[in-house]
């Protein structure tokens, strides 16, 4: 990368770093005067649209996030919740989606140590990740290469760091094969008193700041500014890759330093070093202090020498923290981390005022308002329009298409499409057991964690409705909201809150802004009706090339909560013997459906509906079911409808079924693969059936009798007969059949 | 004719290198106190079939550059004198 | 559980990860669990040791090889030179081999992937401090986690791991069946797990210790540990 | 003064090299058909100081067969060409 002075009459040095005309004329009102070249860089960074949110800001204002449980909301390293026993739960969502598209492996791998210190910063100890990721189709070798390299690098860092990945997702469209996107959460577990927050800790004046961790390189120069915050085809060009290489040993060196660190209780704050490296840790860290700070830049260890201010400061090297220290515990604290083999020197110290200024080799290479770079970036309402034609208008809808051709093997390929079928051959490539708390990893809708020293169970979920989204992103938004809030309720837990990652295109085209306002509309309504704050989340726009973009992709990461974790409802059928219910009504809905893609080759028509009266009370019911013991099994229905929803159930359980889809009076092909919301399949004992009907009448959710389980056999009235092993075949075999070589 | 060649892929100078740092943490424990600047990269070694050396040499250089590594993050340099 | 009093430490090396996991199935089974601390010199007194899986000092180079080296391991070395029960698991049989403790090595699974699943292994000799209770034949389920978990050994090597049985687990049907379709890593002769020539140190890469509690997995490994902290309350006995 | 060397760590023949069969099985499918026997290995570049280039060698091959190889499944070779 071209040190920032460099600069020619048509790209002036600010326009290099990302900067617009307007802002740069922002900086030298700020300032008073023209910026030196660290300066530049600095704003560069942090004002990038992903450190800085300056497209999004005013929509990201309008969710809820509120709630008796929230402790911490957004605005913070992660959001936490209140779980009771004194424990608090942190997670958040992120997307590494720009480095994954060039480099798979460390790309994936460098955002799962990212997302992890964000947790390790509230003083918690990362406990969970899951992994939402959008590629291209599988047919494409590059396709193949890019989501082996992403599989293998988020479980080459989150294996060896100790923390189980026990859930994700992953969905593929033609749209996300230039820009694959990988996001992934983290959720960590720390006493509810003793989490690291702006407001439990205090820095003082004259405290330090300690950077710990590995040293500071070369690497990730422009990662926010440049990667991040401009589509591929641009960034591509001349900038230096601004991919780094993850070290997972050192990051489990900094989880455990880090957390004996709160446990000693010698910190006044705790910042991890993500986006925009020092820079953003140390203005941000004095901000929140209400404090300038001098940074010294000679003191920060440095793996190259010669490296420039400007890239010390905006370096974004992996496997860093930042610790404000009482001048008083600075031995404690470097003892601690001598310990865990970790460098540890003071590079800051907060002085009063708010000024942040930053010396090399005895020179003051910057120096400006901390919170100028934190809280008082541009802001835009960029303009939106939807497009000319909805695109839910276009082509006439499947739901009506004319359908004739035979049931029973539009069933196999909908089972076996990638989108639906087993994803074994990505979650067997994670360690979903290490720490010894997963009851439920892959394969049940929500993943159920133990809270240690409690009864408790966490159950975690993420979704995400791109295709639906791509039709109408209001409705994609809504959907994904309530089927991780149902994802987690069908295993008997609470939805209590989410966190997202918010994947779009470029934010300077209208309909892209249009879809990301939309969806952000459906994310606030959703949440609203269903009592599930936001607790944070994460932007990822330029997600593009050659002007066209991903699917509008919001995807929910759900926190639920099981007050004891033995309760827990199975997803597929445990035994024979059981009646086999539908909760919930199946209405003509096959619009922006797997069925409709894969059987008929359309996608388009109106995405199902969702009425949030309906799923909350499916949810209640749900939860109301399993606290009473009631239920044998439950599994929501999604992609693919009722069909694939008795087929899943039946595949994890290993028991048949024989059901009749009654009392719906639709077309058959419509009644097997409509997707409408608000629905799922439940097997109970006979004993419970009685007083689940009871319950189910009371909340006001339809309910049928479908039939029973049990025998070898899987049987949907004069639709399907076939046999639990074929089935299995089929939806194991898909991914394999792809992505094994032969 | 066929034709041994070595290739060695090594990370681009500035990139963290986190198995060359645990080896260069792990030799003074050991009793080696004055080796440093270790760098673990990959060593490829493959037989092509080719008319002549030239020929086979830039096949090799092509199977490297393009499935061996990834430019973003790697070098890759053919050894200068192919094992017999 | 009965509780047997056996104090079994559990050593945590830079990259370790499922130290913790193991102290709790000591605890799970009715021990005492002590954790150790790889640059220190001293055992604690402890009846029985464990070698805990992770990633010690990220495995970067080869797995175990710089644990294999650190400070604790001289006393691991004298503590099973003394005929003290040492139990290396995944990552801690790596280093166990590493340390000529073990014969043979691991290299990269078959499918060049991690592989987490569980798996069924059959006993294959009950001469171990790990397999004292148990019957060779019988199978148990217990969870694998690992990249690395092939496991190869030189011709000599091998003639002698299967000449004097020093075999321990091979992967397995359920039923017992020993079959190219239930190894899971490629590893030679099925073998899952060996031990040394007194069949007081041993190592798998299957992992015993998230196979006691029904409540997060299967129970194949609670024999394991009983074994162990009966073998090991022996020996603090004598 | 000091000295870098180059150590090639490389799997023992016999053994199974799944990294090596994975590159051998991927080269056909992006066009490449006349590649076989590939190996894959580990390179390792270290700088050591010394009085002269004999004793840095002996140093780095002590550090060769004790750390950076298993010789129950490698082999390992120091390379005759330092690179500068
Ligand atoms: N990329 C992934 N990583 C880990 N687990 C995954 C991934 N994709 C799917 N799974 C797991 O597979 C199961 C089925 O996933 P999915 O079909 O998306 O569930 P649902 O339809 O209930 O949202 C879930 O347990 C999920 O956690
Ligand atoms: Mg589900």
């Amino acid at each position: 990368m071209t040190p920032p002075e460099v600069g020619t009459a048509a790209s002036p040095p600010h326009r290099q770093l990302g900067l617009q005309d307007d802002e740069y004329e922002r900086i030298v009102a700020t300032l008073g005067r023209e910026p030196m070249p660290a300066e530049l860089a600095m704003y560069g960074a942090m004002w990038s649209e992903h450190c800085s949110y300056k497209s999004s800001k005013i929509y990201l204002k309008t969710l809820p996030t509120e709630g008796a449980a929230v402790l911490v909301g957004p605005g913070q390293d992660a959001g936490a919740v209140d779980v009771g026993d004194g424990v608090a739960v942190v997670f958040k969502m992120e997307s590494h989606s720009h480095p994954s598209a060039i480099e798979p492996y460390q790309g994936a791998a460098t955002g799962v140590g990212g997302i992890v210190r964000d947790i390790i910063s509230m003083g918690a100890r990362p406990v969970a990740l899951l992994d939402p990721l959008m590629f291209g189709p599988l047919t494409d070798a590059r396709n193949r290469w890019l989501l082996d390299g992403v599989v293998a690098g988020i479980g080459g860092y989150g294996n060896c760091i100790g923390v189980p990945t026990v859930g994700g997702e992953i969905h593929f469209a033609e749209p996300h094969s230039a820009n694959p996107t990988v996001d992934v959460m983290c959720v960590g577990i720390a006493q509810a008193d003793k989490l690291a927050t702006s407001a439990s800790l205090v820095a003082h004046e004259g405290s330090f700041m300690v950077l710990y961790g590995a040293s500071t390189g070369r690497d990730g120069i422009g990662g926010v500014s440049v990667l991040a915050s401009a589509t591929l085809d641009e960034s591509s060009q001349g900038s230096r890759p601004a991919v780094q290489i993850g070290d997972p040993f050192a990051e489990k060196l900094l989880i455990e330093a880090s957390l004996e660190l709160i446990e000693q209780g010698s910190l006044e704050g705790l910042q991890d070093l993500g986006g925009a490296g020092i820079t953003c840790a140390v203005s941000e860290s004095a901000a929140r202090a209400g404090m300038g700070a001098r940074l010294n830049l000679d003191a920060v260890p440095l793996r190259q020498s010669g490296m420039e201010p400007f890239e010390i400061l905006t370096s974004e090297s992996q496997e860093r923290m930042l610790a404000i220290v009482n001048p008083a515990q600075l031995t404690a604290v470097q003892e601690v981390c001598t310990k865990w083999g970790l460098d540890a020197v003071v590079i800051a110290e907060l002085v009063p005022g708010g000024m942040l200024t930053v010396t090399h080799r005895g020179e003051v290479v910057a120096d400006v308002p901390a919170r100028s770079l934190t809280d008082e970036g541009p802001e835009y309402d960029r303009p939106r329009e939807a497009p000319g034609t909805h695109p839910s208008a276009v082509g006439d809808d499947p739901t009506f298409a004319a359908f004739d051709a035979d049931i029973a093997a539009s069933f196999f390929s909908v089972l076996g499409s990638p989108n639906v079928a087993s994803k074994r051959w990505i979650h067997q490539r994670y360690d979903s057991v290490v720490q010894g708390q997963t009851v439920a990893g892959a394969g049940s809708d929500a993943a159920v964690v133990r809270v240690p020293g409690t009864m408790k169970g966490l159950a975690l979920a993420t979704d995400g409705k791109g295709r639906y989204g791509s039709l109408d992103p209001y409705l994609g938004s809504a959907h994904a909201v309530a089927e991780a809030a149902r994802n987690v309720a069908v295993t008997g837990a609470t939805p209590l809150a989410i966190t997202n990652c918010l994947n779009f295109g470029n934010p300077e085209r209208p309909e892209v802004m249009w879809q990301f306002s939309e969806a952000i509309r459906g994310m606030a309504d959703a949440c609203k009706a269903l009592g599930t704050p936001v607790t944070g989340g994460n932007v990822s726009f330029y997600n593009e090339s050659g002007g066209s973009a991903i699917w509008p992709t919001p995807v929910i990461g759900m926190l639920g909560l099981l007050a004891d974790y033995r309760m827990r409802v199975l997803t597929g059928f445990p035994r024979g013997g059981l009646a086999v219910y539908q909760l919930g009504e199946t209405f003509a809905e096959l619009g922006g459906g797997e069925f409709a893609e894969v059987v008929l080759g359309v996608v388009g028509g109106k995405p199902p509906a969702v009425e949030f009266d309906r799923e909350a009370a499916l949810i209640a019911l749900l939860v109301e079911a399993a606290g009473e013991d009631l239920l044998a099994s439950a599994h929501d229905c999604s992609d693919g409808g009722i069909a694939i929803a008795l087929a899943e159930a039946a595949i994890e359980g290993g028991h048949g079924f024989a059901v009749t889809l009654t009392g719906v009076d639709l077309p058959p092909h419509v009644a097997m693969f409509s997707e409408s919301a608000s629905r799922a399949v439940v097997s109970v004992e006979t004993a419970n059936e009685l007083r689940l009907r009871e319950l189910a009448a009371a909340r006001g959710v339809p309910i049928a009798r479908l039939g029973e389980t049990g025998g070898p056999r899987a049987v949907i009235e004069g639709m399907l007969d076939s046999t639990v092993d074929e089935l299995r075949a089929v939806y194991e075999g898909a991914l394999p059949a792809l992505l094994d070589p032969a | 004719m066929t034709f041994t060649f070595e290739v060695l892929v090594t990370l681009k100078a500035g990139l963290a290198d986190p198995a060359g740092k645990a080896v260069e943490a792990a030799l003074p424990t050991m009793g080696w106190t004055t080796v440093h600047d270790v760098h673990v990269g990959k060593h490829i070694k493959l037989t092509v079939e080719g008319p002549d050396e030239t020929a086979a040499r830039a096949q090799v250089e092509e199977i490297a550059q393009r499935l061996l590594s990834n430019p973003v993050i790697e070098n890759y340099r053919v050894l200068d004198q192919p094992e017999a | 559980m009965v509780s047997t009093g056996a104090r079994v430490g559990v050593v945590t090396f830079p990259g370790s990860l499922d130290d913790r996991d193991a102290l709790d199935a000591v605890t799970f089974m009715g021990g005492t669990g002590v954790a150790l601390w790889h640059a220190s010199h001293d055992l604690e007194g402890v009846d029985a040791v464990i070698l805990p899986g992770g990633f010690s000092y990220g495995d970067y180079l080869r797995c175990g090889a710089i644990a294999g080296k650190a400070a604790i391991m001289q006393e691991i070395r004298a503590f099973a030179e003394r005929g003290g029960p040492v139990l290396g698991i995944c990552n801690g049989f790596q280093i166990l081999c590493e340390s000529g403790l073990l014969p043979g090595a691991l290299i990269r699974n078959r499918s060049l992937q991690f592989i987490c699943k569980d798996v069924w292994l059959r006993v294959e000799s009950s001469q171990t401090a790990v397999t004292a209770g148990m019957e060779p034949g019988e199978t148990i389920e217990v969870p694998i986690k690992h990249g690395e978990g092939q496991f190869v050994a030189t011709a000599e090597q091998l003639e002698q791991i299967e000449g004097e049985g020093r075999v321990v687990f091979r992967y397995a049907t359920s039923a017992g069946l020993v079959d190219e379709t239930s190894n899971p890593n490629g590893s030679i002769g099925n073998i899952a797990g060996v031990r040394n020539d007194r069949g007081n140190v041993i190592g798998l890469m299957p992992h015993p210790e998230h196979a006691v509690d029904p409540d997060v997995g299967p129970t194949g490994g609670q024999g394991m540990f009983a074994s162990l902290l009966a073998t090991a309350l022996e020996g603090a006995l004598r």
